[in-house]
């Protein structure tokens, strides 16, 4: 399955089409989220009144953050063992969309945390902590990347990052039932099934859908560009060997 | 498998954390200019130096662990003794790992050995409760050496790639850091977290010896 | 050498290398059979140390494919020392990491070092510091020998030294592949030009 | 006296502090990332996180201005470039002050700029005096790097002189901190402080960089 | 050389050294008047590394006096190259520091190093460091050469290129002290044996 889509030139075709399909629905999806949340749902004086609307933001971000960096270890898995190209892009393109994921988890967590917890930030709270040091690692991840000098040593480094740095995450999803924290355990993606209020539940969901679409989307404009990118440095590579 | 380059190769590392007359205590030097700086600092107030002790003496072993670090694989590159290590027929991780090791012993085990003398200067009470503590520096520094080494061999093709190991090692250091801090305390779970940390640096010592190996490669290449 | 004289030691075909978009060599085959010298030969960054570092397993070649058949010793550039170890304390660790029981004494007396065997490397004259290095081919007998430009920092008495050493590898039938700018002492069986 | 190498001095370490896309950022990195694990450590009580907060941002800058300052003249004494240094006919010690303070520039500033927002971070009040309080942390930099680099100097030969330089600098590290320190607080003496504290980086100014030739020859010899 | 042909550049009276309990020479004396070359020779370890560092007033000597009239160019084992430098910002970095007018890129053509000019050091070949670190010499003129060991890891036409440039430099009426092994290419005016 994996050397089905490790030909770049099929990722291509595919793509073409794929792309803007995503980008169309991922719209339509989070429009609705967003209109739902933002002006239907009924407010939550518990969760800070108005406030709590971030939560259709925050909620899809959070996961998408999360989300993003296990695709990120995956596709750096795929490209140490089998060595397919086109998961190192995807690696590679990955990282920027994730950190701004991640970012703005962490803005939209903060701002909700004013008003309901009185503080911006809370130092000892794990879960705050291990995102925010999942967003370094993302930058790290770049940052390592970017100083390599040939694009095969920048893709083995940033895999043995990507894949060692992977432990972060089971920690940051298990962190609030292992310790206290300030932040509310969760009720959606949980072992039982959800069990959030269902007028909350569903534009909740369709925002995820949506921002999972959207980041799918960007992925593949980045890949694209990337084997654009590639492909002139091979066709140049070629040139010098001839002239 | 060979046995005897890793031996050697633990042996060098021990060795020439030491040499110069001053490798070794590099850390040391750092953590009590630190403990002298401190108070100086923050002031010398009984209570406010209590409750700071531990957690300054978790974050001096952190950063300390990666000003060592740092050297470990980036000397080897430069000089050309990694070109020779990689050649032993020895597995580079076991290598790699014996080193880190090496470094541990000769650099954080003294840390976290020193530690109940720091906390003392802490004004914290003289109990068994400091060789405990001590016990569980040791433990903690040794996860941060280990996911340390692995930052330090990403970037030792990397002149100077400081900010590179930071970001890179400071996220992996953090679950042992969280359990750390928190086996200090009284608070809730402070009781499973001495054995959560021991599970992260098992994990460490588990785990990052294959990392470090393969960046290691990747540096001679 | 049971196998008799179709063995080879080292054999490499269809190398290719980029090097920061560039082009060092493409298709370049080579193999060294027991008692075979093979020189590199080229200009400045042509590409002959990338080579050997391809060959000894170190570099990852861009095509191509790397059969050694045994263990081989390796001296280049990089000598490897650390500015405290001195001869001595260098030469016996790599004795002990191999697992080697040559006499330590011998070594040294054999590469000239027995006046500054224990100077750390840091004092060590450029000469010395490649004695050293040159030491550990004495330390283990390896089939095969890779030399990146044997002879540099050495007075006439260490080239001369050099040659005796690869004459007698090659003679009790041994392979060495070199880099060699200049006159390389002796006839070598092969040479690549790149 | 040639100004043109001292010029030329001063850009080329700036431009290496910078270089290898992280050199300058290491203290900064070190910086936020003692800001953060501080407070995993120590605890977050707000009360306790203020009082703390100045003399943390001291300890952190004389740490990472040791870190950096041992690479200034080690690596120059290390790939030759110190015997072209001292050979150009200007002054060594305008040179080894020029490389100083462009390091200074380069990584010292950045963190007294950065200062009020690690202040925020731990709890203070917005308020004028945070800006002070970075200006005075610049000021107490600037001694730092100076005498650092004395000690960077004097263990250059010394490859590791982790210790040597610490047990070097932090001595002369102590009456900046101890002015620095004070002129945060509200005590007896806190507002001349900062006259000393001026006075104090004037006089490594001074002397600092004949002190620093007269290693780098040693070095060199 | 106003003052006609007793001038000299470099002259040194009785220079003896010690290293770590070792004598290493005593009672050195030499000059190098203009257009005149001094070889450095002595096997390894002799000392003539270190006699080149007491002439250049680096190191200090235990005994004797050296005597400059002029500036020098100093180009040794270790070429004062950074790992990201390139070989074009390395020439500018010396030639702004020296104050001097020359054209970059004639003189990157002149040394070969036309197509790595924007290669930073840690990728650059042996011979490639060489040749930026002498590309130095051709930024400034001054009368006197300190060069040890110059022909280390050139090619056969860097070795040309080095000869023709000191005696280029030798014609022009400057000096050259060398330290070199082997042949030195060119009929030197004296010799110092170590
Ligand atoms: C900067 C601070 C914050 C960070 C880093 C953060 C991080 C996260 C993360 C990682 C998740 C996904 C958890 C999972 O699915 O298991 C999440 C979910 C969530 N967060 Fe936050 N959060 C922050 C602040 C807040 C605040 C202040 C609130 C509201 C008071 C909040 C409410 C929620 C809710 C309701 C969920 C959905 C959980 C669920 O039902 O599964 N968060 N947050
Ligand atoms: N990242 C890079 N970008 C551009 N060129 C590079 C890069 N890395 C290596 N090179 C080039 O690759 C070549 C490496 O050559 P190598 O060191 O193998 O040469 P060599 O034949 O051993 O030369 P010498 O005789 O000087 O030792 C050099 O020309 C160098 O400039
Ligand atoms: N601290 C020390 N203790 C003992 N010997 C020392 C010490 N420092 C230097 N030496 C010796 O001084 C000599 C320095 O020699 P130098 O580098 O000048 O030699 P050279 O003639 O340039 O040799 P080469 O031809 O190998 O370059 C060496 O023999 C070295 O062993
Ligand atoms: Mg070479
Ligand atoms: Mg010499």
């Amino acid at each position: 399955m994996f050397s089905w889509f490790a030909n770049p030139l099929r990722f291509m075709r595919l793509s073409n089409w794929l792309a803007p399909l995503c980008y169309a629905l991922s719209a339509l999806l989070i429009g609705w989220g967003l209109w739902q949340g933002l002006w239907m749902v009924p407010k939550d004086e518990y969760q800070g009144g108005d406030i709590m609307r971030v939560m259709f933001l925050h909620v899809p971000a959070a996961w998408l953050a999360m989300a993003s960096y296990m695709a990120m270890a995956v596709m750096s898995f795929i490209w140490f063992i089998w060595r397919h190209e086109v998961a190192d892009i995807a690696a590679k393109s990955i990282a920027p969309l994730g950190a701004v994921w991640t970012a703005i988890c962490l803005a939209t967590g903060s701002i909700w945390g004013k008003p309901t917890w009185g503080t911006w930030w809370q130092w000892d709270d794990a879960r705050m902590m291990s995102v925010l040091f999942m967003f370094f690692l993302f930058l790290g991840y770049m940052a390592l990347r970017a100083s390599m000098d040939t694009r095969q040593k920048a893709a083995r480094a940033g895999a043995i990052l990507a894949m060692v740095g992977a432990i972060n995450v089971p920690l940051i999803k298990f962190s609030v039932d292992l310790f206290t924290s300030l932040h509310q355990d969760s009720s959606v993606l949980t072992a039982d099934g959800p069990k959030m209020a269902a007028v909350y539940l569903w534009p909740l969901l369709a925002s995820g859908l949506g921002h999972t679409l959207l980041f799918a989307g960007l992925t593949q404009t980045l890949m694209r560009a990337e084997i654009w990118d590639r492909r002139t440095a091979q066709a140049n590579a070629k040139l010098m060997a001839e002239g | 498998m060979r046995p005897a380059p890793i031996l050697s190769a633990f042996q060098q590392a021990l060795g020439e954390a030491w040499a110069g007359g001053a490798g070794a205590l590099l850390p040391l030097g750092f953590f009590a200019g630190a403990a002298v700086l401190v108070p100086l600092g923050i002031g010398t107030d009984p209570q406010t130096l209590r409750a700071v002790g531990p957690g300054i003496l978790w974050v001096a072993l952190a950063l300390s662990s990666l000003v060592t670090l740092e050297r470990i694989f980036q000397a080897d590159t430069e000089d050309g003794a990694l070109d020779l290590w990689l050649q032993t027929g020895a597995p580079a991780s076991a290598i790699a790992g014996a080193k880190t090791f090496a470094h541990w012993l000769a650099a954080g085990l003294p840390l976290a050995l020193l530690s109940p003398l720091l906390a003392l200067m802490f004004q914290a009470e003289a109990s068994a409760d400091l060789l405990r503590n001590a016990a569980l520096y040791g433990l903690g520094g040794l996860a941060f050496y280990f996911w340390g080494g692995v930052g330090a061999a990403l970037s030792a093709t990397v002149r100077r790639g400081g900010l590179l190991i930071s970001l890179i090692a400071l996220p992996l250091y953090v679950p042992t850091a969280i359990f750390g801090a928190l086996s200090m305390t009284n608070g809730p779970g402070s009781e499973s977290a001495p054995l959560f940390l021991a599970a992260s640096t098992l994990f460490a010592l588990a785990v990052a010896p294959f990392a470090m190996a393969a960046a290691l490669r990747l540096a001679a290449d | 050498m049971l196998r008799g004289v179709t063995e080879v030691l080292l054999s490499a075909t269809g190398l290719g290398m980029i090097r920061g978009e560039r082009v060092l060599f493409t298709g370049v085959s080579l193999s060294v059979a027991p008692g075979e010298s093979l020189v590199l030969r080229g200009s400045n960054g042509a590409g002959k140390t990338t080579l050997l570092r391809i060959l000894a397993g170190l570099t990852r070649p861009e095509a191509g494919e790397v059969v050694r058949t045994g263990l081989h010793h390796w001296f280049a550039h990089r000598e490897g020392l650390k500015p405290h170890e001195t001869p001595r304390t260098h030469l016996g660790l790599w004795a002990k990491a191999w697992g080697s029981d040559s006499d330590l004494d011998s070594v040294l007396a054999q590469m000239g070092l027995k006046r500054p065997a224990d100077v750390p490397a840091r004092y060590l004259s450029a000469g010395q510091r490649r004695r050293t290095a040159l030491g550990r081919l004495l330390l283990e007998k390896r089939p095969i020998w890779m030399l990146d430009e044997p002879y540099t920092a050495l007075d006439a008495e260490g080239r001369e030294l050099v040659l005796e050493l690869i004459e007698d590898h090659l003679k009790s039938g041994g392979g060495v592949v070199a880099a060699i700018h200049g006159e390389s002492g002796f006839v070598p069986t092969n040479e690549v030009v790149l």
